[in-house]
């Protein structure tokens, strides 16, 4: 709770950092704020399971933490990253505190513990979103990627409240401990309309972690937005959604269910097609990473279809969101680098990277071995607790999909991979590269590796 | 009305009609501070905001060429489909009368600021950052580039 | 000595590596030398092993050398059977093989592979050594197979003739075919009895079920068919004459083709208890011992007559073995490898002599220009012929009189054999030694008697084949046979002729007469009316050319086996393999890019598309979730 | 602890010489792999005379909460492949020597990074563990094609590396399926005795379904038809040492996989499939050993003729028996060396010639005579003549096909037959005759490219010869699986 | 003043609006009138809670329309940023224009 509080006054002062024009000040500050959100999780875990603060309506509990901690060590590792890049921009403060007020919303979806904090959370995180992602003003590509984000994400909204309408209407309750009693009160009596408020629920988070058919904005804008801002998105929104999702799905609506599993079974594979294929026939490494993020959020949804008889998937779930974390921020560090470089975002910059640099090759490479789920890296251990969870349930055909379109995944991470070691390259130029980045890249390298290596240490990290 | 007027500035008066009506249905469940605040916010507030914009960028011609009627076809198919199947899905609900707990004043100001500032609370001072993101983000993107 | 019958094997094997790795070092009359006693050297050691055993109470004794395969109930340990059987048999391949290197070391003086031939040819008689003498099925298998790779390497010694080498290649697949018979032989062998080793199976082959024993006895025979180029396995061994000479006289003559009857007779205790494996083993030997005979008729190279020849007798040897006679079948071997040595060397002195030629149409007169070898070459042609008193007469004779015994169609069959025989191989003799030369003048000028080493091992091949037959005279004769007495021990059931003294004289007698009726004949047409074969093959009638061209065999062959596998390996790797199975995956590949790039069509940039989209995706879920049930 | 080392010191070595610049990288890897043999022949000592040593084995935990432990061990079977892989290694380098590779010394390090992983996949006795040192054996090869491979490398490894990626997947859902079945105490666990005892007790429907699951990833890596297709290429494009590891040894992954993580894992599912997956791979000898016989290209020809090898391999390890599986051990040691020395072969070829195409070849015996006896010895090897290593193996598969059905073994069989086709063939075609080529020239052998054709023709012949060492350890090694099955 | 409308009407009756809204997020090409048809669809729920919110006797309900009503009103003034800051650059707000972003 005391990180959401840094967090929130960080925003503000990023703001007043402007007005007294001590610029210089916020990226300390912010690191500062963010290492002392950190802290306070630490201390919050240790001290109590679960302490709830106004009413019900927001809890960190231990999950919530654990989901907290990975976004906000993503958030520090992205701040220092995007370090150089909000010093080209003049409104550097505001960029700050936007990032800043969207990391509060993603904090809120761990922690909400009532549909009017959930729907706040997705909405503080998305409106700063929103601005960011067209936060290129004289680009018309990040313009109309800010629009399309805007005009999708509300009409997502509008579903998501119509959801949480019906599902008000029916329970009477905005709260997540009622709802899901009175699930277990009425079973055999619920309103139909219940039900159908839960599809649409289910529905606007697949908007949010963008599974298909919902997927429609993510690639579009991925493209359009300034990378970094990119990175923000397929990171820490992405986590910060299959937290609310955990809760929501896993846990206020697990009793029903059965009415939603076979749906979701059906996006996953529907998400798994789309995403790697069409992943697949990119030109555009960007785009790829933005289709393989649909990809993703698939073989996470899988755990939230799992958890349907498996209680363990809270691990799966918390290790996937890292490992992806990880990989995404190398790999859209790299194609910052690169189009930072003179190059464009296509496989063909790509190319020769390794004898243009090698250390960022290799963590390339090593990024793209994590998402593709090769051991030792991180990304195996996520698949593998995904396998674990799946393969207890009834949905064996999904599982079997999935191998076969993470195949069909491995082709397109390689690809990048071939590019940089064995295409060779158009102008022979080092690569420079900043160390801010440079720190960040091998800082998420390591994990990658590391978590990969000792996957235990994770699992010992959170214990729930 | 909204959707098919070709005019924005018409649309916007229509929305504004539509507000009406809602606030009017409003008042009828006895949420009148509701209806009171609706009334402001939206036909007050951002209708206005609409139509300055309209306005502004001088679009209340009807420049826009119709897309092609294919798509718009779709379009109404598809929400054709979304009735059906709405109407489908949620048919066959109980019929409950909305008064059963007779008269109410839970739309009452007093009421709903009891509510609202105490179990509420968190959720309205965190609307305060939403909003000030909302209005950070409105600015940097209107403000002109220094060049 | 008996213990050290490891030393038999060994001497050639030591030969094989000095002459292996030194061989280019050292002088040729070094090399030569080397393999000449090495193989010397055996043949001492297996004459005293023999004496030993004559003398032993113990017929059959066991020498462990070292464990080899084991696997739980599979025990194969490297052993060596010492018994009559294999110790004959050490005697006819050092003996006859010491005389074929003494040779050699004539016949190959001018040769550049000099030593490399030694090298092939002490290995040969190191494998062949231990085809005989292992006391397992496993080990006569090595033998089986190394002396199949040294016939490979030998037929194809000339390397730079293509011909040489596909006839090479030709007979090493064409034993492997048989040597997979052999194989799952022995793998039923394993599979029914537990083992493999011979004392141990023998004993126990009374107890399983004839069939089985005759699958067993059939699947072996398929590996003598092999070997022993019996048909349909035979057209590798007239191609196999591509080799020198001295190869085909020690290989394809005396010992490797005779591998197949020692196998048999090493077997015979199923192929007495099984009457259909017997039956087979007799007319699949008198059918090749016909077919080959008539293809011998119109053959005009030296060395392929004499192939087919062979071939012929070999049929005739399992006949024998057929009709149960196996320890004729060992004299037969025993006489032939005598007499078919010393003509294929003495061919190959005719070809010394020719300066390498080989077309009989262009030889003639030579009897002359060289005395030893015609004379030498003549005793061998009567002893295959069958008159008393040279040995072939009393191998042939034994064998068709237990034929008539069992059958009197396949005796009669066989005398016909042997009436061809005596026809063809006396046609040889007429048109190489008489007559007038026909080859070049620069041939003419050359002609000259081969030196000692080439002569010498005639000469004792020569005696042997007049004397051989002293190895097993007929019973009735009054006279011990002592080739049936001795092998008696390893054979269930001695097979003692029943037949009536008149009636063995009888089939004596219609032998000789017939032999020398023929002859008679033959001594006509070549001799009286010189009739010489036809220089071109359209002057053949088409019976002739039909035999001429071997009946078209290989022809046959080829279109069945060779083409079609060919075409077969073309279309697997044209049609199924790239263009089906891997089009299948690459499919795959493809069928994803199709579909991506499909998809990606969908992905069109327009908000009101992409929500069009998602309002379908949505009425869809709930279309599903709440309306179909 | 000796097992232990066994793995980490490739991987040392390897990160030695990831860091190492210049040419020093050869003599390092040589020497690295040199010792790495000497470990492995000291296991081989101390397992000989202490079998239950525990040098030889190692266990720790890795990850605590999913029972996932460390735990290699030096057994009879693992042994023989691990002798294999540290026999075979320097030899690999050693080939390397005639040659100038861009970035030696990364080269060197992939290759020893494979040895690592591939020692980790044949003494992993835990099934996770199992499954990354899988893994990560995949991700070296893939680099060393991709990195140092030739003409249209880029696809061709590409599908090798998505179709073995896919084949393990399945495999991992198959050991994840049986690691939620165990039970040991309430909890559950990875290692390999639990996993059998977890594979015994489901159903047989059950059992089939992970037999597929599992035997998948194992077809794909060895490979029997019809999943062969990636392999001919593969190896076509593979600089010559990735084809030797692919080859050599990474193919025995899968028949060591099939040895030790299948058949005692599911014995009904093996009942039920076993037969079909054998006619699969009989198929496959056949048809590979067909298709051999046309191939131009000698190293193209030397891959069919892996297929059918493995294909024998394959179908007697599914035999179950005694011969059959512990044929297969032999055979896959036998293997590993031959074909080893058939690709060295084409390489070398390759290097003296300019090409590898059989038909534009010719008469090179003429003119290196050792060279030509060399080639011979491997091919005769090949064609598993007895007394060359090649034939102990094959006769106890065929022995072992025969103990399941005559019929599959007779036609298992014709692999000495065709096999003999091709080989001679080819031997023919390439070495005898006249020169086809006026301008083919083929000087002297180096001498490392003498000293590796002569180790793998001593290799060939003593353990043609003299197999009992490795026998009797492939024997105890076959007879603790079969009881296992039981 | 509601006796006899029971739920369903409401609930119909806000279907129908949201619907209409979302036909015009689909069909029309102005990005106003875009906007405006997302701020219709909010108003469909925002009648919808008040409907339940008198079902149930509750005022959360009513409260939480306050909440939608102010994250409507940022999204609107977001929006227009956007939507001003793509006239500033194309000199249009036609959707069919905004489509770089594609396959």
């Amino acid at each position: 709770m005391k990180g959401l509080l840094i967090i929130s006054a960080l925003g503000l002062l990023a703001m007043l950092a402007e007005i007294f024009k001590v610029k210089k000040i916020i990226l300390p500050l912010t690191l500062l704020g963010i290492i002392g959100a950190l802290i306070a999780n630490y201390f919050e875990w240790n001290t109590t399971m679960s302490i709830s603060y106004f009413d019900n309506m927001i809890v960190f509990d231990r999950p919530a933490l654990a989901f907290s901690g990975i976004i906000l060590c993503t958030a520090f590792f992205w701040f220092i990253m995007a370090n150089d890049y909000f010093h080209e921009d003049t409104n550097v403060a505001d960029h700050y505190s936007l990032v800043l007020f969207a990391l509060v919303g993603a904090l809120m979806l761990t922690a909400f513990k009532n549909m009017t904090t959930l729907f706040l959370g997705v909405e503080i995180m998305s409106i700063p979103l929103y601005v960011l992602a067209a936060s290129k003003k004289g680009d018309i590509k990040s313009n109309e990627a800010g629009f399309k984000y805007l005009i999708m994400g509300s009409f997502a909204s509008a579903v998501l409240l119509f959801g949480i309408a019906l599902i008000y209407g029916a329970t009477g309750s905005f709260d997540i401990a009622a709802i899901s009693n009175y699930l277990a009160a009425n079973e055999g009596n619920i309103p139909k309309f219940f039900h159908v408020g839960v599809i649409f629920m289910l529905i606007a988070f697949c908007f949010k972690v963008s599974a298909a058919p919902f997927h429609f904005w993510a690639p579009d804008v991925y493209e359009g937005s300034p990378t970094l801002i990119t990175a923000l998105m397929s990171t820490v929104v992405k986590t910060a959604a299959f937290a609310a999702i955990f809760k929501l799905f896993m846990l206020a609506f697990a009793l029903s269910s059965p009415v939603w599993s076979s749906i979701l079974a059906m996006i996953i594979a529907l998400s798994l097609i789309i995403s790697n294929f069409t992943a697949a026939t990119q030109t555009s490494v960007k785009r790829m990473l933005a289709y393989s993020s649909i990809s993703h959020a698939a073989f996470m949804l899988m755990v939230v279809l799992a958890n349907v008889r498996n209680n363990s998937s809270l691990d799966a779930l918390i290790y996937y969101s890292l490992a992806y974390c990880g990989g995404s921020i190398i790999a859209f560090a790299t194609l910052h680098v690169i189009s930072s470089n003179g190059g464009d975002e296509s496989f063909t910059a790509f190319n020769g990277l390794s004898k243009r640099s090698p250390l960022l090759a290799f963590f390339m490479a090593l990024a793209m071995l994590s998402l593709a789920g090769i051991p030792v890296t991180a990304g195996f251990f996520g698949k593998y607790f995904v396998f674990t969870n799946m393969i207890g349930t009834p949905y064996k055909w999904l599982l079997i999909m999935a191998v076969l379109t993470s195949g069909v995944g491995v082709y397109y991470y390689m690809k990048v991979i071939i590019a940089m070691y064995f295409k060779s390259a158009d102008n022979e130029t080092a690569v420079e590269i900043k160390m801010p980045i440079k720190f960040t890249i091998i800082i998420a390298g390591i994990v990658t590796l590391l978590i990969g290596i000792v996957p235990g240490m994770i699992a010992q990290l959170f214990k729930f | 009305m909204v959707v098919f007027s070709r005019n924005p500035v018409n649309s916007v008066l229509y929305l504004v009609l539509t507000f009406f009506c809602i606030a009017g249905h409003y008042l009828i469940m006895n949420a009148q501070f509701l209806a009171v605040v609706h009334i402001a916010v939206y036909a007050g507030a951002i209708m206005v905001l609409f139509l300055f914009v309209i306005m502004l960028m001088n679009l209340n011609q009807e420049s826009e060429p119709q897309k092609s009627p294919l798509l718009k076809l779709i379009a109404g198919v598809a929400g054709g489909l979304f009735l059906f199947v709405m109407v489908g899905a949620l048919k066959g609900t109980e019929q409950i009368n909305l008064t059963q707990y007779g008269h109410s004043d839970i739309g009452l100001v007093s009421n709903l600021g009891k509510v609202l500032f105490k179990e509420f609370l968190f959720p309205f001072e965190i609307v305060s950052v939403l909003l000030l993101s909302a209005l950070v983000g409105a600015i940097m993107l209107g403000k002109k580039e220094i060049k | 000595m008996i213990k050290l019958a490891a030393l038999v094997p060994l001497f050639p094997l030591i030969g094989f590596l000095i002459n292996g790795f030194f061989g280019k070092k050292i002088s040729k009359g070094l090399s030569g030398t080397i393999a000449c006693i090495s193989i010397l050297a055996s043949f001492v050691v297996s004459l005293l092993i023999f004496m030993e055993l004559n003398h032993a109470d113990n017929k059959s004794q066991i020498v462990d050398v070292f464990s080899w395969i084991n696997s739980a109930t599979l025990q194969i340990p490297f052993q060596f059977l010492i018994d009559p059987l294999s110790s004959w048999f050490l005697l006819i391949i050092t003996g006859i093989g010491f005389l074929i290197h003494v040779y050699s070391t004539g016949y190959m003086h001018e040769d550049e592979g000099y030593s490399r031939f030694f090298t092939y040819l002490n290995l040969f008689v190191f494998f062949m050594i231990l085809l005989v003498i292992g006391n397992n099925y496993m080990i006569t298998f090595i033998g089986w197979e190394g002396v199949g790779l040294c016939s490979y390497l030998l037929i194809g010694f000339w390397y730079k003739n293509t011909a040489y080498n596909n006839a090479a290649k030709k007979a090493f697949i064409m034993n492997r075919i048989g040597d997979l018979g052999f194989l799952l032989g022995i793998i039923l062998i394993f599979v029914t009895f537990g083992s493999v080793t011979y004392t141990d199976i023998f004993a126990k082959a009374g107890t399983v079920s004839t069939a089985t024993v005759t699958t067993i006895a059939l699947l072996l025979f398929i590996g003598a068919m092999g070997k022993s180029a019996q048909l349909p396995l035979y057209t590798w061994l007239p191609d196999a004459m591509a080799g020198p000479t001295p190869v085909s006289a020690l290989i394809h003559a005396a010992t490797m083709v005779t591998a197949g009857i020692f196998m048999v007779v090493r077997s015979n205790v199923f192929y007495s208890i099984s009457d259909v494996a017997s039956e087979t083993v007799a007319i699949i030997g008198v059918v090749t011992a016909l077919f080959a005979a008539t293809i011998g008729l119109f053959q005009n190279d030296i060395k392929k007559i004499l192939a087919y020849s062979t071939v012929s007798q070999l049929g005739l040897m399992f006949l024998g073995l057929g009709v149960g006679a196996y320890s004729s079948a060992v004299f037969h071997v025993t006489t032939h490898a005598f007499f078919k040595a010393l003509l294929f060397l003495g061919a190959g002195s005719v070809i010394h002599a020719m300066g390498g030629e080989q077309d009989i149409r262009k030889m003639g007169g030579l009897k002359d220009k060289i005395k030893i070898t015609f004379i030498t070459m003549l005793i061998g042609t009567i002893a295959i012929s069958g008159l008393p008193p040279f040995s072939g007469f009393f191998s042939k004779d034994e064998i068709l009189a237990h034929t008539y015994e069992h059958s009197k169609i396949l005796w009669l069959l066989g005398m016909i054999t042997s009436m061809l025989t005596a026809f063809y191989m006396f046609r040889l003799l007429f048109l190489t030694f008489y007559g007038k030369f026909r080859g070049t003048h620069d041939q003419e000028h050359h002609l000259h008697e081969s030196p000692a080493s080439m002569t010498i091992p005639l000469v004792v091949l020569a005696a042997l084949a007049i004397v051989g037959g002293a190895l097993g005279l007929p019973e009735f004769w009054g006279m011990e046979n002592w080739m049936s007495h001795q092998l008696e021990p390893v054979i269930l059931r001695p097979n003692y002729s029943t037949l009536h003294h008149e009636t063995e004289w009888m089939l004596m007698g219609l032998a000789v007469a017939s032999a020398l009726a023929i002859i008679y004949f033959t001594y006509l047409l070549f001799m009286k009316n010189g009739v010489r074969p036809a220089d071109r093959e359209d002057q053949l009638k088409p019976w002739q050319k039909m035999i001429y061209n071997k009946y078209y065999v290989d022809e046959i062959y080829d279109a069945l086996f060779r083409k079609p596998i060919d075409f077969l390996s073309n279309a697997f790797h044209k049609f199924l393999d790239v263009q089906f199975i891997d089009a299948i995956v690459n499919g795959v590949g493809k069928s994803v890019t199709a579909i991506g790039n499909t998809v990606r069509l969908l992905q069109n940039g327009s908000i009101g598309f992409y929500l069009v989209g998602m309002v379908m995706g949505v009425v869809l879920i709930i279309l599903l979730t709440f309306l179909v049930k | 602890m000796l097992a232990v080392l066994l793995i980490l010191f490739p991987l040392f070595c390897s990160f030695i010489l990831f860091i190492s610049k210049g040419n020093s990288g050869r003599t390092i890897a040589l020497a690295a792999t040199v010792i790495e043999f000497v470990l492995g022949l000291a296991a081989f000592y101390l397992f000989k005379h202490n079998p239950d040593s525990n040098l030889l084995s190692y266990n720790c935990v890795w990850v605590e909460s999913l029972n996932i432990h460390f735990a290699i061990e030096i057994n009879a079977l693992s042994l023989l492949m691990v002798l294999l892989t540290t026999f075979l290694l320097p030899l690999i380098i050693l080939t390397t020597f005639n040659k100038s590779e861009n970035h030696p010394s990364n080269f060197y390090a992939l290759i020893l990074m494979m040895q690592m992983a591939l020692i980790g996949v044949f003494t992993a006795n835990d099934g996770f563990l199992f499954y990354v040192f899988w893994e990560l054996a995949l991700i070296p090869i893939y680099f060393i094609c991709l990195l140092w491979g030739g003409n249209n490398r880029g696809v061709i490894t590409f599908k090798f590396f998505v179709y073995t990626l896919i084949g393990s997947l399945f495999m991992l859902i198959g050991l994840i399926y049986l690691y939620n079945h165990t039970n040991v105490e309430g909890h559950k666990s990875w290692a390999v005795l639990d996993l059998y005892t977890a594979g015994h007790s489901l159903t047989a429907t059950q059992q089939g379904a992970v037999f597929w699951l599992i035997f998948i990833a194992f077809a794909i890596k060895m490979p029997v038809f019809p999943f062969h297709t990636w392999q001919p290429d593969t190896y076509v494009v593979a600089p010559t040492q990735g084809t030797m590891l692919l080859s050599g040894i990474m193919l025995k992954m899968g028949t060591f996989g099939v040895i030790k993580w299948l058949l005692p894992v599911v014995p009904l599912g093996l009942q039920e499939w076993g037969g079909t997956a054998i006619t699969l791979s009989v198929i496959g000898i056949i048809y590979a050993s067909i298709i051999a016989i046309s191939q131009k290209d000698f190293k193209r020809l030397i891959a069919y003729s892996s297929i059918a090898h493995v294909g024998l391999i394959s179908a007697g390890i599914l035999a179950a028996n005694q011969q059959g599986i512990q044929g297969g051990l032999m055979q896959m040691l036998a293997h590993g060396v031959n074909v080893v020395g058939l690709f060295f072969i084409a390489d070398i070829l390759m290097r003296h010639t300019g090409t590898r195409e059989i038909d534009k070849l010719g008469g090179i015996r003429s003119m290196n005579g050792n060279f030509a006896v060399l080639f011979l010895i491997i091919v005769l090897g090949a064609v598993a003549l007895p007394l060359t290593n090649g034939f102990v193996g094959e006769f106890l598969l065929i022995n072992g096909v025969y103990q399941y059905s005559a019929t599959m073994a007779a036609f298992a069989g014709l692999t000495i037959i065709l096999g003999a086709v091709y080989m001679l063939r080819s031997y023919q075609n390439i070495m005898l005759g006249e020169k086809k080529d006026s301008s083919l020239a083929f000087g002297p052998l180096h001498a490392n490219d003498k000293i590796v054709l002569v180790i793998i023709c001593i290799a060939i012949i003593a353990f043609g010869v003299y197999p009992k060492p490795l026998n009797d350890i492939a024997e105890q090694g076959t007879r603790s699986i079969i009881a296992l099955m039981k | 003043m509601i006796n006899g409308i029971s739920i369903n009407m409401y609930l119909m009756l806000s279907t129908i609006l949201f619907i209409i809204g979302a036909v015009g997020v689909m069909a029309r090409r102005n990005t106003i009138i875009l906007f405006m048809c997302i701020e219709l669809m909010l108003n469909a729920v925002n009648l919808l809670m008040v409907a339940f919110s008198t079902l149930h006797n509750d005022s959360n309900g009513q409260v939480f329309v306050f909440f939608i009503m102010a994250v409507a009103a940022a999204e609107v003034a977001v929006g227009l940023a956007i939507l001003s800051m793509i006239y500033r650059n194309i000199k249009s707000i036609d959707t069919d224009l905004l489509t770089k972003l594609k396959n």
